[in-house]
């Protein structure tokens, strides 16, 4: 039993981590109707450039401005030099672009920063506490905390700032914003923008998990299920079905993992989508569309 | 339709020209990839141009080819060559129509999910049940001696034969397929799937259809990838990044066209390679091969934003309007503009007034 | 009421009762009994019921959000009803499927048009005879002889229906660059390519210039009296509404409010008190010729209620 | 599309076909038999070597009218997921030959040479690679092939057998490879997959104080899911058997971010040892994992793909006291390492971005896997004369390779490269490893050579040899024929 609670601890909290990345797809999705592939490449390039920059000497308080400056520049320039000249383009080829994106950035990440593996220390410690015999990472939970710091900004923003305010609109009806006087440019910018910070965040904390490296664009496909679950524009659907995915994938893993010969983490959190999916076709918190004919 | 044949014919052309010229490196590391790419192409084209179903799991499919047809000759020696090549691909298309169920509830970005766990779930099973690969200890497959009517084909030309040969015959079908209902219902599903459901298209075969017949055509380009090119092929080679990169194909060839599987496949293939011997020879090694790489992947992203950006339908397209601009300097008259003046309309009224009046005589 | 008037109401009056005479002869081609259809708790249409018999055009009229749509999406089996029955040439269902539907014969056009955006002229109106289809996916890949007789004889059909439409100069051109009203035309073309025993016609005339309504009027009658073919359509525009057809249903708010012969309708109390205030002048403006006038007699409210 | 033309088209077509497939067929009757000079690579090869020579600034590289070099084509990688190992291995190999060069000008007067080609780990990039680079560089045969690429090695062998080109895995590659009878050309010098957890185990049994106590013993493989991770399973459970030990195998899905569950399960198992066959990103986060779960790190052995400093620096803290093995100890004091520096590195040559990485794992696997290359190169030429070879005459040096200590010694390796012999029949030689812990900063060595039971293994490989030869119709070379 204790045993069980430990996997399912282990799991939510991870999900938590894939909700993280997956987030980032939301916010573009949300106000732009784009399905930005590239966010694991900005992933990447954020924890890349913020631990390169530490190794050259320079003092974590300085560098992490500086990368949320340069993610905040990332996501405008996208926006203007790419987005900008897709408009109204079927979300297909929106999503072609994000994939040409996520090479460029791949690219020029490794260009600029080298192949090389490096280690990150957020001067967490990762070590285990243990209650009543369940051991729950410390790291985890900060990396949970941070989330829901990062989530409760993110609805601040959406409901107290005129940004957000506009943002919401443009998600509900972009040409109802337009005739409002709202710059769809702009909000999607800004959107670009935000999304940039958030995969700061969840570069630092999934480089400081992994390591940082080329892999770590791979977080993406830990994050497609979830964001399928979660519906593609809803946050909070995001965290939730990121607990979801998190748990049931480690407690499959353990529980029917063992009787398939394990490793089944790759495929499960898919199939799980799936099974939702044929339920609610448009994931948990997904608008249902009504057909007008 | 009519755009798609005289490139065909370039392309058979080309085809035939090609061993007088071409030595090994060419047919080993430019033609036999180039042709089985683009059948893969072709493949994800039917599914995603065609039927309008996005899919992320080609590779999977051509993985499942290969190790089919790689376990139906080694089990059955007395198979004939070909006869393993036509069971990996209906392998394939069996899969494929599983992962395709979905289709009949699942829409859009959200059908990405059905095809990604295919290619997952695929990759953990050739790996996972060491009989697909015959107990090897590393899981690898590897091609059996490709002999066809008696004849080997184990030569590089002869590998360049065999895969020529089936591409060809296969691209065929294909184009007549997809001019004919059958490939409309496609299309009218992709257009507008409600008009389609009320004109009687049983959208839930023809889904089913599209995916089986993608898959097939994926299958085979798996089993030549596996038999033709490399000579071996192991699940991981087959993963998510090759899904991605048949994807490229029909973007940046052009969706919803089969020459456009070609076109993008030779871009695809020979993109790298270029780039490669162009940087050594202008930069003359200023730049180390790890930068060279990333300049490469720079060059490549660019390119597919460049494509979405100036010519959203592929080079399919441009290559129309480059051979419509020459036409129309030459024969102006077979090409009607929409602009045309609608003169048979009132012709055609008048005629329909005589019919009231005889009608209303009577 | 002048000759003109005689000559626009002549032949709805004639086809009421060739009409009448058939629907003697037999059961009526549709029969919509008490349907009921909501969205979201709010109820779309209530206990709607009506006939359509062989061979004549029903129009089905009424304010916007009366439910007329929805009728349609029922009859051609996109909505299931919660209640009612539809009955087809005496086959009775609680609700149609889409593919039952097409193969009765129920073919339709869209209020708001759904081409297949991606393809030909010619091609959509060849969806069109999907139905006709006898050769196996097989049979067209290697291109044998069931799969070119279909091609051929599926063309020949597709080619009168083009020539019907007026359209034939332009079976090749994408259909997404035609102008709107040729649009129209072709959705009508690929309803027709099905050789329909219905035609369901959703606002056939909607955003067409005066010229364009009157050739799409007469492409109507045109079908209607050259095939046969039995019309269920959709209109505001009353003037035309009073021309075409020889039967007319008005729904308001999800009821029924009247059921009749054109002339009849126009003069109920009723549909009076549903249209009062709604100016149809500017829409039948577009009626051509004869028409208006008696159009506008017969729908405008004041006129109506002087003859009352 | 306005299909009414097409018909009548696709007839002419269909017939067009019929006919091309004949005249396909026929011409590829006589033309399978010859194979055409490469006319595309000739040309376009020299330009890639002066690049990729001027970037490893080698002065034979450029030098032109090269008559009398042997050729050395590198399917390198350094760019993607594992550059970290390919610049590192592909660095020390480069440094190694500019040695060479440099302090002896040459293996027997004969300069070496070599041109890169990416391959960026990629299967078919690696058979693009071979294929450019396989005529050879200005009239200079190529002398082996290192791809250090599973994969590419695969794809490899049965163009490089018709080739007549010799596959250099080393420490990797197909186990069964090792026959030599049947995999002529293939070389998994030093150590393939069974030897080496035959000698994690004969390691383990050390610690525990003798074979005898293994018994009753748990031990976990915790694998990368991948062919690669699954490859030593089978033997694990045979030494089990023997011994009486309990293995476990747990499967780590790739890439191997996500190790919660994994490790939880270890953590229930409560085994004394854990061997990581890691790959990658699987590695630090395995480390990091462990210490969420409190499993101890001096407790997991990582294989020779777990090895590296880039392999545990990731994981910061968690990675102290990690053990892995290595057939080639990390550090610069060796004299050949000391060497590259005097000739090489000091002259600003070194072919390392990053100097701090000389000495690293991968870099001086590099430059053990240029001795034997060289010293191969060298066997042969004691038997076809000191001139450029082929790679048919240079296999034949790799199967007489004999390396002693007193060859150690002279080559300033001793104790940085085990004494290796290899034989017609015996592609591996040596089968030795070394035990090294990280002490958070770098490696230190904590054990000396430890053999594996390469006769337990023997018949495992020459059943595993002989399936693939039948399943290709391969007969395997009768040794005692060979010279």
């Amino acid at each position: 039993m204790q045993f069980f609670f430990e996997v399912l601890i282990g799991g939510l909290l991870a999900g938590v981590m894939y909700s993280m990345v997956a987030i980032g797809f939301v916010l573009i999705f949300k106000a732009s109707g784009v399905f930005n592939f590239a966010q694991g490449a900005m992933v990447l390039f954020s924890a890349l450039t913020y631990v390169s920059l530490v190794e050259r000497d320079l003092s974590p308080w300085l560098a992490l401005p500086i990368t949320l400056a340069t993610m905040l520049l990332l996501g405008v320039l996208i926006e203007r030099v790419v987005l900008r000249r897709l408009v109204n383009r079927s979300p297909m080829t929106l999503f072609m672009a994000t994939l040409g994106l996520s090479f460029i950035i791949e690219g020029a990440s490794q260009a600029l920063w080298g192949a090389q593996v490096h280690g990150l220390e957020l001067g967490v410690p990762d070590l285990p506490i243990e209650i009543s015999g369940v051991f729950i990472s410390q790291f985890d939970l900060f990396a949970a905390a941070t989330a829901a710091v990062m989530v409760a900004a993110l609805s601040l923003v959406a409901n107290r700032t005129r940004l957000g305010i506009a943002l919401r609109a443009v998600a509900d009806d972009p040409l109802a914003a337009l005739s409002l006087g709202i710059s769809l440019p702009r909000v999607w910018g800004a959107v670009w923008a935000i999304a940039g910070v958030v995969a700061l965040v969840a570069g630092l904390l999934w480089g400081a998990r992994t390591g940082v490296q080329f892999s770590l664009s791979l977080v993406v496909l830990k994050a497609l299920p979830v964001l399928i679950i979660g519906g593609f524009t809803s946050i909070n659907g995001t965290i939730v079905a990121g607990l979801i995915v998190g748990a049931s994938e480690k407690l499959a893993e353990v529980y029917v993992g063992s009787l398939m010969g394990g490793g089944i983490e790759g495929w499960f959190p898919y199939v799980l989508a799936l099974g939702f999916l044929v339920v609610r076709p448009t994931g948990l918190f997904g608008e249902a569309s009504v057909e007008r004919v | 339709m009519s755009r798609r044949i005289p490139p065909a014919l370039a392309l058979l052309l080309l085809a035939l020209a090609a061993p007088l010229v071409a030595d090994d490196y060419w047919f080993n590391a430019i033609l036999i990839p180039f042709f089985t790419l683009a059948l893969a192409g072709l493949g994800l084209n039917i599914l995603t141009g065609f039927a309008g179903q996005l899919s992320l799991g080609s590779a999977a499919f051509m993985a499942v080819g290969a190790f089919a047809a790689y376990n139906f000759n080694l089990r059955i020696p007395e198979l004939p060559l070909l006869a393993s090549f036509a069971l990996g691909g209906l392998t394939a298309s069996l899969v494929g129509i599983a992962f395709g169920l979905p289709s009949l509830r699942i829409k859009g970005f959200y059908l990405i999910v059905s095809t990604l766990a295919a290619q997952f779930f695929v990759q953990w099973a050739l790996t996972k049940f060491a009989w697909f690969s015959n107990d090897n200890p590393s899981g690898v497959i590897t091609a059996p001696r490709l002999i066809v009517f008696g004849h080997d084909f184990s030569t590089p030309v002869g590998r360049y034969w065999l895969t020529l040969g089936v591409v060809a015959g296969l691209t065929l079908a294909a184009s007549s397929l997809l001019a004919s209902p059958t490939g409309r219902r496609f299309m009218a599903v992709r257009d507008m799937e409600t008009a389609a459901r009320v004109m009687g298209v049983p959208i839930f075969r023809t889904k089913l259809l599209a995916f089986a017949v993608s898959s097939f055509y994926c299958g085979v380009a798996g089993v030549l990838w596996a038999f033709c090119y490399l000579g071996t092929v192991e699940p991981h080679g087959l993963d998510l990044t090759r899904s991605f990169q048949v994807l490229f194909i029909i973007i940046i060839g052009g969706l919803g066209s089969v020459a456009g599987s070609f076109l993008g496949a030779a871009f695809i293939v020979l993109l790298p390679v270029l780039l490669d011997h162009v940087a050594h020879g202008v930069l003359e090694g200023s730049l180390d091969a790890g930068n060279l790489e990333n300049a490469q992947k720079l060059v490549f992203g660019s390119l597919i934003l460049l494509f979405l950006i100036k010519e959203p339908e592929g080079l399919a397209r441009l290559l129309t309007v480059a051979s419509r601009a020459v036409a129309q300097r030459l024969l102006p008259r077979n090409f009607p503009r929409a602009s045309a003046p609608i003169t048979v309309l009132t012709a055609t009224t008048e005629a329909r007034r005589d019919l009231f009046r005889k009608w209303r005589q009577s | 009421m002048s000759a003109l008037a005689l000559s626009g109401a002549a032949p709805s009056a004639a086809s009421a009762s060739e009409t009448a005479s058939s629907s003697g002869r037999g059961t009526p081609l549709l029969a919509l009994e008490r349907i009921s259809l909501s969205f979201k708790g709010i109820r779309a249409v209530n206990e709607i019921g009506f006939e359509v018999a062989r061979g004549e055009i029903c129009a089905l009229i009424g304010p916007n959000g009366a439910g007329k749509s929805s009728l349609l999406n029922v009859v051609s089996g996109v909505y299931r009803p919660e209640s009612g029955a539809i009955v087809f040439d005496g086959q009775r269902r609680s609700h149609v499927e889409p593919a039952w539907a097409a193969r009765q014969g129920i073919s339709r056009t869209f209020q708001n048009i759904a081409l297949f955006k991606g393809m030909s002229v010619e091609d959509n109106l060849l969806t069109g005879t999907t139905l006709t289809t006898r050769a196996s996916f097989l049979e067209h890949a290697l291109g044998l002889p069931r799969a070119r007789s279909d091609e051929r004889r599926q063309r020949a059909e597709v080619a009168e229906v083009l020539g019907l439409i007026g359209l034939t100069d332009h079976r090749s051109a994408p259909v997404g660059k035609l102008p709107y009203g040729l649009q129209k035309r072709v959705e009508l073309g690929r309803a027709l390519a099905a050789r329909p025993r219905l035609l369901l016609l959703d606002e056939p005339f909607a955003g067409m210039s005066a010229s364009e309504k009157q050739e799409m009027a007469e492409l109507v009658l045109s079908v209607n009296t050259r095939l046969g073919t039995t019309i269920l359509l959709i209109e505001h525009d009353m003037g035309l509404v009073m021309d075409l057809s020889d039967h007319v249903v008005v729904l308001d708010y999800g009821r029924k409010i009247a059921d009749g012969a054109p002339d009849v309708v126009c003069r109920d109390s009723a549909v009076i008190d549903a249209y009062l205030g709604v100016d149809h002048t500017s829409s039948s403006g577009g009626v051509p010729g004869s028409a208006r006038a008696t159009s506008s007699a017969a729908s405008a409210p004041g006129a109506a209620l002087e003859v009352a | 599309m306005n299909s009414q033309y097409q018909r009548p088209r696709f007839a002419r077509v269909w017939i067009r076909l019929g006919l091309l497939g004949l005249g396909l067929a026929a011409l590829g009757a006589c033309k399978a038999k010859e194979s055409a000079p490469s006319t595309e690579t000739a040309a376009l090869t020299p330009k890639a070597a002066e690049a990729s020579g001027s970037a490893a600034s080698a002065p034979s590289a450029s030098a032109p009218g090269a008559g009398n070099e042997q050729y050395f084509p590198l399917q390198s990688y350094r760019v993607g997921p594992y550059a970290a190992g390919g610049t590192g291995f592909f660095g020390g190999f480069i440094d190694y030959l500019q040695l060479v060069n440099a302090r002896d000008g040459g293996v027997g007067g004969v300069k070496l040479t070599w041109s890169e080609c990416e391959t960026e780990y990629v299967v078919e990039r690696g058979v693009e690679c071979y294929e450019r680079l396989k005529p050879g560089l200005n009239g200079a045969p190529s002398a082996a092939f290192n791809p250090l690429s599973v994969g590419i090695a695969y794809a490899l062998i049965d163009r490089a057998t018709t080739d007549k080109n010799p596959i250099i895995t080393i420490n990797h590659g197909r186990t069964d490879s090792t026959d030599g009878r049947v995999f002529p050309y293939i070389f998994p010098l030093q150590l393939n997959p069974y030897s080496e957890v035959s000698a994690i185990t004969n390691y383990i049994a050390q610690r525990e104080g003798g074979v005898e106590k293994l018994a009753g013993k748990k031990i976990v493989t915790l694998y990368h899911g991948s062919p690669y991770g699954k490859e030593t399973i089978p033997v694990l459970d045979i030494l089990a058997k023997k011994y009486g030990f309990e293995v476990k195998h747990i499967e780590v899905p790739h890439p191997g971010t996500e190790q919660q569950a994994q490790w939880l399960e270890i953590r229930r198992y409560q085994p004394s040892w854990v061997i990581l066959r890691g790959w990658g990103v699987m590695n630090p986060v395995a480390l990091k994992s462990a210490q969420k779960t409190g499993f101890p790190a001096d407790h997991i052995i990582g294989n020779i793909w777990s090895n590296s400093e880039e392999d545990v620096t990731p994981a910061g803290a968690a990675g102290k006291g990690y053990l892995s093995i290595t057939t080639h100890p990390a550090g610069r004091d060796f004299p050949v390492i000391q060497e590259i520096d005097k000739h090489v590195l000091s002259k600003g040559k070194g072919n390392m971005d990053d100097p701090k990485r000389v000495g690293s794992v991968y870099y001086n696997l590099g430059v053990i896997n240029g001795i034997l290359n060289v010293e191969a190169v060298a066997t042969a030429q004691k038997k076809f004369g000191k001139k450029p070879l082929t790679g048919e005459q240079v296999r034949w040096g790799f199967e007489n390779l004999n390396i002693d200590d007193a060859r150690l010694k002279e080559l300033g390796a001793l104790g940085l490269l085990q004494q290796i012999k290899l034989s017609c029949a015996d592609h591996e030689g040596g089968g030795r490893i070394r035990f090294q812990q990280w002490d958070g900063e770098k490696w230190q060595l904590v054990s000396d050579w430890i053999a594996a039971d390469r006769d337990l293994l023997r018949p495992i490989i020459e059943e595993s040899a002989a399936k693939y030869a039948k399943e290709k119709g391969i007969t395997p070379r009768d040794c005692s024929k060979e010279t």
